[in-house]
This record gives C-alpha cells, structure tokens and sequence, in this order.
C-alpha cells in the first residue's frame, strides 16, 4: 500500500474512503435470521437489492428492539454499559460493517452499514457501534489486525493531539485528547498520531490510557484521556493513504449523519403517534391544524436528513469529495435542533419526563450535531467550496455526486 | 425514510426510494445540454436568469424541442423521445440552474402533455403531443376561480351538454399565460353540485384559445405588483365547446386534476427558482469573501444538495410508477421554503438597495426581481398550508 | 401599535402604551440592586446563572425580602412596600440578568400572592402576604392535571363541601417544586359539568402544604430528562380542607386564574431566560471576534432591547390598573422565541460540545443546561400555539 | 456653534441629536383641525400628552386618508408627483416637523414627528417627507435657512462622496452620488460634503445637480445625482458638531423605521381584516388554526417593530448612543420582510395584484429594509457595540436608555 502525506486540513478528501467490497464469494450471514449472498448486493439499486436491505434492516429492526428496551437505556444513562446489547450486536456482525473481508468483514456497502447505524440511533442504543466500525475500519486500512471489542477514535477535537515518538527502536504515544467517544470501554482507540515525519496510526489498546469520565448530553461516554505508553511496533502503522485528521474528522461526521437521520426517524413516529393520542379540548391533537403543520414540517426535517445521510454514505463509498458528507452533515445537524425543538413543543410536559422516551433521542440528536463539526463548521467549509468553485463552476461541484 | 418499529406506519407513506443512478449516458446528455446552453445564453442579459421557469422565448422553445429535449419521456408515435425520467431530469435541471427562458412550453411538458397523454384520445393526443413536443404549443391552467383558489372543489364554472357540445359559463383566475396559451386545460363542473362529495361532477376541457376567444371566451390582464402582465381573468360566457374537447371521462375531473397537481408540484423548478441568484452572488462575493457569507452560502448548497436528492428520487418513483404525491408536496414545500430563503439569506450579504430599473447590476436587478417575486413561490402550485396538510394527512392525522 | 383607518379595530386590543420613564429614583434602585449582586453572587459557579429564575436558595430570597424587594409593590400592611410596578420591574430585570438564584420565591412574589391580595380574606392576606415578602414563603401552581395541560377546563380534581371544610379528590401534575413549597394554590371543581359552559364551577383554595401532606396530599416526584427533580405529581385523595382555604369566590375560579395567569405571563422572566448565556458568549468570544459573531450578538441584542420595551410597556399596563393580558401573551411568544434563539444562535459561534457534567468550562455547561431547557420555555405558563390563539382572538379572528 | 469633527464611521454617535424643543410659547397649529400648545406636550408622557398624541394622529390620519388614496399611489408608480397630497402636508406642517422654532417648526418632539411618518407609511403615501423632515433639520442646525419645498440628503450610500473644494473666495460642489431619494423633485439637497478640512453642510439647489432616474421596489424615486456646480457662500455651513456620514446614516435608519413600523401596522389590519372576509372551503379563513397562528406572528413582528421605532425616535431625542437606532432598524427590518411574507402568504394570489393595495406597502418594507443600512450591517454594529462593552458592560449598555 503506498503511503503519502495527508493532503492538510483544509482539504477534505476521503478520496479512496470507506470502498472495500472487493472480494467475493460466500459469507458468514450478517445477522444470524438473514441469509444472503455479497454477488446480490454488487448489482446496484435493483429491486432485488432493496429487498435484501429490508431483509437487513428487519434483522437489525428486531435485534434492537429486543435489546435496546427502556430500561437498557435507563441503566446505561446512569452510567452502565450495555453488555447484552453489545453481545447481540457483535454476534450479527453488524461492529464488523465496515471492515474488509480479509479483516473479518461482510463486504457490507456503506449504504447497509448507515442504514444499521440509522436503527440504532433510532433506538438510541448506547454503544459506540458507529464508533467501533470506523475504528475498524480505520485500522483495517492501516494493515493491522483489528482487535476484537470495542473500538473508538482520537483525537476527535480540532485542537488536541496525540504525539509519537521512536525513542530507539520503540515508540511512545504520548498527549491527552478530549471528548473521545466511550473511550472508557474501549477495547483499543485508532489513534491518528502527529509524528515527526508523517501521521501514523497507532493501536492503543486498552491499559495504554487513562480515562476521566466526561458525557455527552445523552450521558454518552465522552471522555478525556490521557495517554503516556509505550507502544509495540507491531501496533504502529502509516497512517492510510490520504487519511488525515480533515479525514477523521469528515468520516466522523458521516457517522453521526446516519445517526442523526435514524433518530430523526424515530422522532417523526413517536410524535405523529403521540398527537393521534393525546386528547386536548376534547379531540387528539392531531386534529388541530398548528400540530399537524408542525408535524408536517417535522417530517421534512427528517426526510432532509434521511437524504442527507445516503448523501454521506455515498460520498464515503465513491471517489467523491467530502463536500457532500460536509453538507450532509450541516444539513442534518440543522434538522435535528429544529426537528427536536418541534417535538418537543408537539409533546409539551410529557417529554421533558425521564419515564417518557423521547429524550432519549432528542439528548442524542442535540449531542451528534455539535460531534465532528457542527453546521457552522460544515457549512463554513462547504461554503468555501463553493465560493472557489465560481460562479461557473459551482453547478458542476453540485452536480458532481 | 423508514420509520421503525410499531409506529413506523405512519411515516411510512412518506418513504423515499433511492434515487436512481446517474449513467454514462445522462451525464453525455449532461454535458450536451450544457454545450447548448453555453451557446445559446452566450451574451444574454444574466439578470434574465432570476426569471427561471417564467421566462417566455418561443424561439428557445422551439430549439430545445428540435433538440429532443421536450416531451422527452412520451412514446415516439406522439412525438417523444421514450427517454427515462432521469434523462428528462437532466435536461430540466441544467435549464433552470442555468435559468433558461423555458417557460413557452413548461407547463405542456410538465403537466399538461401527460394530462393528454395519460386521459385524452387518441385524436387529441396525436393532434397536440407532437406540437408540444417542438416547442410550438403553449398551454395555460384553468384551475383557480375568484372564490375557488386553494378549495379547488368549490369551483363553479359549469358546462352544460347541449347540442353540439358543451356550453360553458363562469370565470377563471389568475391564469398566467392564458393571453399567450394556444389551449387551456379547463377544469369545471359537468354535473350537480353533491355535498357528500364535493370532488364528484367535475371535468376537464381542452380548450383551443383561439377558437374560443371567437366564441365566448374573454382574456382580461391582470397586472401583478411589478407592473407585469402574466395573470388573467378568463371569463366563459355562453363558450361552446365541439364534443371532443372533452379530456378524459365525464366526472373524472377530480381524479384526473389530482395526478395532473401531482405532475405540476413533482419537478426541480419547485426548489431551483432561485439558484441563478445564488451563482450571481458567488460571483459577486469573489473566493475570499468573509466567514459569514462562506457560512450562508454554504447552507443553501447544504440545502440544494439535499433537496435535489429527494427530487431526483420523486423522479425515480414517478419513472417506476409509483405514485409520488405526498413525496413530491413535501419536496416543494421544502423546496419553495429555500427559495425564499435563499433570497433572504443572499442579500444580508450585500449593502445594496435592489432595483428591477435597467442599468442596475445583475445581483440588483435579480434581487429586486426575487424579491418581488419569491412570496409567490409557496402559493403557486400548492399553498404552503395546503402541502403541510397533504404530508400530515400522509402521516396519517387527518 | 395604533392601526390606521376602518381597519384598526382588531388590533386595537393589541395596543402597547409607552413604557413608564425611568426616573433618578429607579436609575438609583437598579445600582442599588447592582450593587447587591455583585457582593452576593460573588465568587459564585457562572454557570448556575443558566438556571436563571428556576435556581433556588432560600437564604437569597430571605436577604431579598430583607431588602423590600419581595411583594414591592404591595401594601404596607401586607408587608409590602408601595412602591411602583417599574421599581419592582427594574429589580426583576436586575435579577434576571444576574442569573440570580430567585427560584424559592419567584412563583409567590409573581402570581400567588398578588392572587391572594386580589381575592384572599383580610386573614389570609395577613398570615401569608408577609411571609412571602420576607422571602419565607414558596407556593407551587396547583393547575395542570394528567388529561387538562393547555386546556385547564377539563380539570376533573373536586372539592364537594362537606362538614369542617372541602374534601378534595384528584391528581395534579407537572408541578413544579410542590415538594419544597409552602402552599400550593389549587384550581380544581367545586360545582357541575356544564357543557353550555366550560368554565363554570371551578374555584380556587389556598392548600398549606405541611397540613396537607398530613391529611391525604401525597407528592411523587417526576425526575425529568436532566435526571434533575422539579416536577411532581401531586395526589390528592380525601384531602380535607378547612373552610377557610377557599381562595376568593366559590365558581369564580376560572376567572380568578385567568387573571392569575396574565401575571405568569407578562414578566421579564419571559424573554431573559438565556440572557446570562449571551454574557457568557461575549464574555468567549471577545472583543475581536469574526463578523459572524457580531451581527450574532448584534441581532440577539437587537431583539432584547425591543422586547424589553414592549415588556415595560406591559408593565406599565399593569401599574395603570389596564388589562395587558394579550399584550403580556404576545411578549411572552416572542420572547420564548429569542430566548430558544439565543441559544441555537449562539452554539454555532463555537466548536463546543455542551455537557453539565462538572469540570467543564462555564460556557459548556451553560449551553448544555440551555439546550436541555430551552425547549420547556414555550410550553411553561402557557404554550405557544395558545398564546398564539389568544393573539389570533385578540386580533378579532376567532 | 462650536464645531467639531464628527468621530468616524465606527464611532456611531448621534449625541447631541435631534432635539431642540427649546422654545416656549404658542405656536402655529400642526395640523388646521388640531389647537394645542407646547406647554402640555413638555410634561412627557401624561396621560393628557397621550391625548395630543392622539389628535395629531387622528389630524394626520385624516390627512392622509383623503389625500393619499389609490389613485394617487397609482399615478406615483407611473412617474407622478402627488402634488395635492404634498401641499396638505406641508400646509398641516408635518414637512416642518423637525425644525426648530426659529426656522419655522412647531417644537414637535421626535417622538410625534415619527408618529406622523408612521401614519404616512401606514397610507404609503408617495412623497419625501422624512427626507424633508431630517433634511431641514440639518440645514437649520447648520445654521441655514430652510428653502420650502421638498428636500432631501445626499450621499446616502456608503461607497459615495461629494467633494468640496474652495476655488478662491468661492465654492464647488462636484461628484456623483447614487439612490438619492426623491432627488428629481427636490427643491433642495442637504449635501454632507467632503472638504479639504472639515466636512461642510451644503444647501445644493435645484438646478445645481442633474438627477438620473432610478427607483426603489415601490416606484419611489431613488436617483442618481451628478453635481458639478458653483456654490454661494450662503449655501455652506460647517456641518452640525459631530455629525458625519455615521450620524447621517443613523438618521436616516431612525426615519426609515418609523416608516417600517407604521406600514407594517397597516399590512397587520388589512391581513386581519382579509382573512374575516375571504372564504374557502366554507368558512373564513380567519377560522383557520393555521391562519390564526400566522397572524399572531405578524401580530408580533408589528408590535416589536412598533417598539423598535419608538426606541429609535427616543434616542435621536435624547443624548443616547446610536446604538438603540442600529438595533431599531435592524430589528424593524428583520420584521419588515418576514411580517411581508406571512401578509403575502395569508393573501394568496390577490395580494400579488396591481389593483389591491397590499404591495404599495410590501414593496415599501422590502426596499426600507436596505435603505440606511440592512440588518447584518446594522446588527454588526451593534453586536461590535455590545462586545466591546464586554460581559460586565453588556447588560448595562441595554439598560442605559
């Protein structure tokens, strides 16, 4: 694998991203009621495809909602790790979206791996299944083997960093970095390491750091760590080719796209039941016209973002510019406050409740939108873009995906 | 946009497919349609770009049907091209976002050609299509009465079967184009009013303008706030239609309406309106413009990328035979959403006071034209509060 | 707003008075109060400042009455102070845009005691008036009922006369900080059902709550989505109630809350919510901060400084003896509006991630409690879409 | 009159403004029907002040309901002048309304001078009588005589400036200066001149410029000025102490406000009254939720615009910073186009129409909008205002007015 400098901050391409699927032949299933072959799924968007992405997604539908109830979210809000579910949702193979056969994956599309990120967003399942598969998919890339459990990434914020250094014939990582994703149970972090020639990826497995417990506003793990070890040759890696923290930062925020979009999703169902049952001046909400423009308006959001997020996953499989999973990202993260503000206001008293739900994916929603660059950030970039494409050029760059 | 679990039902209504894959071959139409435009606008006043769908050149018209590029879906018999709904997708897009004057005949390849097409027989479809087809035939709407605007039902027009045909009376509104249309598409009563069902005793005429304006049919101006003469009244005193202008079945007036309002609110000149404003201000901006107006016209690139995700999508539903109506209100409601945003947003960059007066700059004179114009775009085709119903009804309120 | 000509009507109802002028009397109370912030909340968390009125601490609120500043404007002998609605306005304004922790008698000074100097007994205003005004008296809202939210006529809670008193049987909920309140004033039926008339037998009573929670009043906390316990549920099974804890008439009830509500709606407390938040954000973002951020802030004071006109007007309104309940409904929509603004407005001038968990900076914290909050703001004392109807109603529609 | 440099473009500083109610005695009725004095109008804000606020605005919306009716807006959008209605205005004294005594005004306070101008754009009445108003303030503050007749300022926009040179004993005026309002029928321009030392206040008469038509959005003359012209000494003062090109803009941004105010008052009363009469699918569309809800958010814009203009016209009277006019504007101009949009909205395709009134207003609130500054330009100003007071200084500097 040829090894190059990462092409700098500013320019965000993640040109030969997240596309594997080179192998064939029969695999494991996916999830253990769905049987299916990768040749159906090379084809393109045939029929036949999408009956194989509802077959997936009824799998992962189910798993969810057997594993990710009510109380399984109560008890990771206060501070639990959701073993069961992890368990479920290893076993079906959905942490292992993303890597390449060779490296224990299914030679799932990008498109199947968003659409399992969007179920489980759309039951806030709190694990860092987004996490785990880029991770994977990060390491796979660098050439090392991917350890098993689970996986998350650093740095994540524009600001920090993680150096390395060879002192003789070892390495040492040292820094601290904030806001990492459930680095708490992780397994190992994918570490993109500032070194002195050119970024490495680093393994840092579990015991090489320290962990100060932080959350996100969904009471995710989002904690700071801290990080002076030794590190084995063995776990050093260049970084991939092109990949750098403008890469990171950009798969980043595709993943939390998927999410937002599922949970947006799930968002629009709860509310448009809710006003089919909540008697208010002697009729369901539903029938005053102010709820049902509003909900009419919430379902836009989510249609928005639903696009936005096939939009990234796209951009990430082909050879596209990460000007599409920026914009995608900017627009599903302004769906998401406004979606949850409507939903919110739709649901009055009941919401804010701990007991009632929806929290639990308007928490989320607030959250995701500000990780890995929120909208000002995208559309800044995304902007900038468009501003350098001219006026003649920027049909083209619209058109180009 | 699937929704999960028991509540998914809903939202499931309002599913998008994928959208389908762009081809080697769409993006040659692509670059053809391009090549064309860049010698055909050559030299053209830009400010003639915030014009967008309203824009009238019958001579454009008649080069874009000699390209091909007009009824492009229809079967060859009728003078169409059988090319897919992504190919006719192309050719619309690359017009509006380079704010081709295609409004001679928009309306007859949007709508009312699929109208005949789908409803009319097979003499009117071999007498119409192919004209539409060469750019040669313009069509008006007469839908909109004085007491009947979004309530479409509570229209009162009538014809009348008499001898000879149909005798018709009462009064359209708001007709844009009708001074210029060769045919109306004439929706009115053909039977008793019933208040079970409101929807019930309707019809639709194809009205030659030019024979009727001999024969009973009157066109009076309606000058809108530019001082511009693009709505009028059309008034039917005693208009006696021949039999055969009847389009599709007698009563089916309400059904036929239906999927032609589907048809008229499915296409991207529902969200693109005001996209030649935003390459104006790109250029006027320059690549080092400030943080802020990186930030705004990111977000409506952010927006368009979306929008034309799910548009392209309606037109893969729409190709596949499916039946897009909720998809395609919501895709312009949110479309009609950003092209008043758009305008908005684009002139908090500008200290400048716009002005459709000639000799102000192209940015002026496009944002004092939108500006103007852009509150109509959420009442043409749809009001706002009309699609917000259609969706909560999709999502199973109402 | 004075509307000209033969339309003026409807929004007479809607006409804002001038503010009252300040005066050296209330420029001096304003340092006054200045003065006495910067000493007491000195040293203190910033970030606590987010919880704005909803933060409590008693010994606050009993240094505040210490100082007149509790019950201002209410008589001497109820141990008010007589002074003037823009007095007690410039020290509420002070408060708030302090961030100052007015939480514990917030409820009291702003509705109930008014309520009971209104409508009470000379015995009732005696005992409790002076407690509240030395800031050692909180009450909670008894309104809200499982099935009656906005639409507070379908309250099913009873009181049936019996012998020594009321028996009350019932469920309230969503009540803030009944488990550390004094009193609750409960709205609840003392007469039939009418269809004719829905706001016929309600009444109100004035329930001590250390008696009640004796006596069959038994409050279940409902944790909300912060994991933090304000509201409650209040259950109310046989509860006895002396004679003497009617408040104001038998049936006068729903006007009794009606006015009561006006209060609760036409304060400062509706639009400088987030005001400490922007503080916070000037305080970040410095002097030097992008274009961006300046017309940010610019547009966000721009806004306060509007409806703090309009919120003294209603003021104003209020200390003539007028009826500014459409005027207070109408700054209270708008100000929930800028203070959810504010907050979304103000999150994209930075690369944050907001979290409450300790440790983290001051503007971190303040988003988060902001973003987890903010939402509530235009549902508490009357949701949007009801201010909006009771606007519409004043504009002559309904 | 001691003289003094005005204090740059950032320093925004209105401070000695436009007030000079300085006089006492009887004066000349404001409008023939209407006999007050003074003396009861300097009390402040009685309740018997508030009843002489009231008589002048009835007297003013006399006025302008018999004179400025549509026809007469519709022969302005042709070109016309609306002579009739220009002589009852200035016959009731409402062109003078900012003049001192001594020049010929009638010690009208700001606040009733923007009273008036809110009834004159509530009419849309198609004359310069801000202009006039601020125009002859500034003469007479210079230390000129008023010209009767219509007047108006210049330069207006940014980028413009018209220069002052002494040739000899003897001055001349020459440049270019673009969207002059009403410049083709001015008598006179108030021309704030750049000179080699201090900037001068220039009468520039008719005759002494050629006026290139240009138009706003609602057909009022916005023209292009080309001076090249000898001035008489008479016709050149210092300007007022401190008044610059900022202040003149501030100004300008206070009267245009009180414009925006008082259209959208009308656009509010038309849209409420419309929607009682209009029926569709039955009923009124008043009855509609979706309607009301609309409405009620016009309701609001109107009455922050209302107070916006107020706070404006107070802080020309007083010594407050311009400030509270940037934010004034700003906040009336964000109303201005939003309360346009609802108004079109609710008013479907009649709204569009030449022959109903509605756009006479539109298109005034979409061009006063940009006219003396827009909202980024004026909440930019602010905003900078506001961070430089920094977090302690904030809240005090709202509170200073």
């Amino acid at each position: 694998m040829a090894i190059a400098r990462p092409t700098g901050e500013s320019a965000l391409r993640v040109d030969d991203g997240l596309k594997f699927i080179e192998g064939t032949g029969k695999l494991t299933p996916l999830f253990a009621p769905v049987e299916y072959g990768i040749e159906c799924r090379r084809r393109g968007k045939s029929r036949q495809t999408e009956d194989m992405d509802d077959q997936l997604a009824d799998g992962a539908e189910r798993l969810f909602a057997a594993h990710a109830g009510k109380d399984v979210l109560h008890a990771a809000e206060r501070g639990g790790f959701p073993e069961g579910l992890w368990r479920a949702v290893t076993e079906a193979g959905f942490a292992a979206a993303l890597l390449p056969e060779e490296a224990g994956g299914f030679g799932t599309t990008t498109a199947e791996a968003a659409r399992i990120l969007q179920i489980a967003a759309a039951h806030a399942a709190p694990i860092p299944l987004g996490e785990t598969m880029l991770a994977g998919w990060l390491i796979a890339r660098a050439g090392l083997p991917v350890p098993p459990g689970a996986l998350t990434l650093a740095p994540v914020r524009k600001g920090d960093k993680l150096t390395l250094r060879r002192l003789g014939g070892r390495w040492r990582l040292s820094g601290s970095a904030s806001r990492i994703p459930w680095a708490r149970h992780a397994a190992a972090i994918a570490v993109l390491a500032e070194a002195d020639d050119e970024p490495r990826l680093v393994l840092l497995r579990g015991g090489g750091f320290t962990a100060t417990p932080d959350l996100n506003l969904a009471g995710e793990p989002r904690d700071m760590i801290t990080v002076d070890a030794q590190i084995e040759p063995d776990d050093v890696a260049h970084a991939p080719q092109g990949f750098g923290k403008a890469e990171l930062r950009a798969a980043g925020a595709a993943i939390r796209t998927a999410q937002i979009a599922g949970a947006l999703s799930r968002v629009l169902a709860m509310s448009a039941a809710y006003a089919q049952t909540r008697v208010q001046f002697g009729r369901p909400i539903a029938k005053f016209q102010a709820i049902q423009q509003n909900l009419a308006v919430l379902a836009g959001h989510c249609a928005a973002a639903m696009a936005a997020s096939d939009m990234a996953a796209e951009a990430l499989r082909g050879r596209s510019s990460p000007f599409f999973v920026g914009a995608a990202k900017a627009r599903a993260g302004e769906s998401a406050g406004i979606a949850a503000g409507l939903a919110h206001q739709l649901h009055g008293a009941i919401g804010f409740t701990q007991e009632y739900g929806l929290h639990h994916l308007t928490k989320r929603l607030w959250s995701w939108r500000e990780e890995f660059g929120n909208e000002a950030e995208w559309n800044a970039s995304v902007g900038r873009a468009a501003l350098a494409a001219g006026p003649e050029g920027l049909w083209p760059a619209l058109t180009a995906q | 946009m699937k929704a999960n679990g028991a509540q998914a039902d809903a939202s499931q209504a309002l599913a998008f497919t994928a959208p389908p894959a762009t081809s080697p071959g769409t993006e040659a139409l692509r670059k053809e349609v391009r090549e064309f435009l860049a010698c055909e606008l050559r030299g053209r006043d830009p400010s003639l770009g915030a014009r967008s769908w309203s824009g009238d050149d019958p001579s454009f018209s008649r080069k874009m049907g000699a390209r091909g590029w007009i009824g492009m879906t229809w079967p060859k018999r009728y003078g169409g091209h059988e090319r897919t709904a992504l190919e006719r997708y192309v050719v619309l897009e690359e017009m509006l976002a380079a704010g081709a004057p295609v409004g001679h005949h928009w309306i007859a390849d949007r709508q009312s050609g699929p109208n005949i097409l789908r409803n009319g027989t097979e003499e009117q479809r071999l007498t119409i299509l192919p004209r539409i087809a060469a750019g040669e035939c313009s069509f008006c709407i007469g839908m909109s009465e004085p007491d009947s605007g979004s309530d479409l039902a509570a229209a009162r027009t009538k014809a009348r079967q008499v001898n000879g045909g149909w005798l018709v009376n009462g009064t359209k509104v708001w007709t844009s184009g009708a001074h210029r249309a060769d045919y109306m598409i004439l929706f009115c009563r053909t039977g008793a009013i019933s208040e079970l069902d409101r929807h019930a005793g309707a019809s639709q005429f194809l009205v030659d303008m030019r024979e009727a304006r001999r024969n009973g049919l009157t066109v009076r101006p309606i000058i809108d706030l530019r001082g511009a003469h693009h709505f009028n009244e059309v008034i039917l005193q005693d208009l006696l239609l021949p039999p055969d202008a009847l389009l599709g079945k007698e009563g089916d007036g309400w059904k036929q309406v239906t999927a032609e309002l589907a048809l008229e609110r499915s296409g991207p000149d529902r969200f693109l309106s005001s996209f030649t404003l935003l390459v104006e201000a790109v250029r006027a901006l320059g690549p080092d413009a400030p943080e802020r107006a990186a930030v705004a016209i990111g977000r409506l690139t952010s927006h368009i990328l979306a929008l034309r995700r799910l548009s392209r999508s309606v037109a893969g539903m729409l190709q596949a035979g499916e039946d897009p109506a909720l998809q395609a209100a919501l895709v312009k409601d949110l479309g009609n959403v950003l092209e008043q945003e758009t305008v908005e947003a684009l002139r908090l960059l500008f200290d400048l006071e716009p002005s459709e007066q000639p000799g102000n700059p192209p940015l002026v004179a496009m944002l004092g034209h939108l500006i103007l114009t852009a509150p109509s775009f959420s009442l043409r085709g749809g009001t706002r509060e009309i699609l917000r119903g259609m969706i909560a009804r999709g999502l199973g309120l109402r």
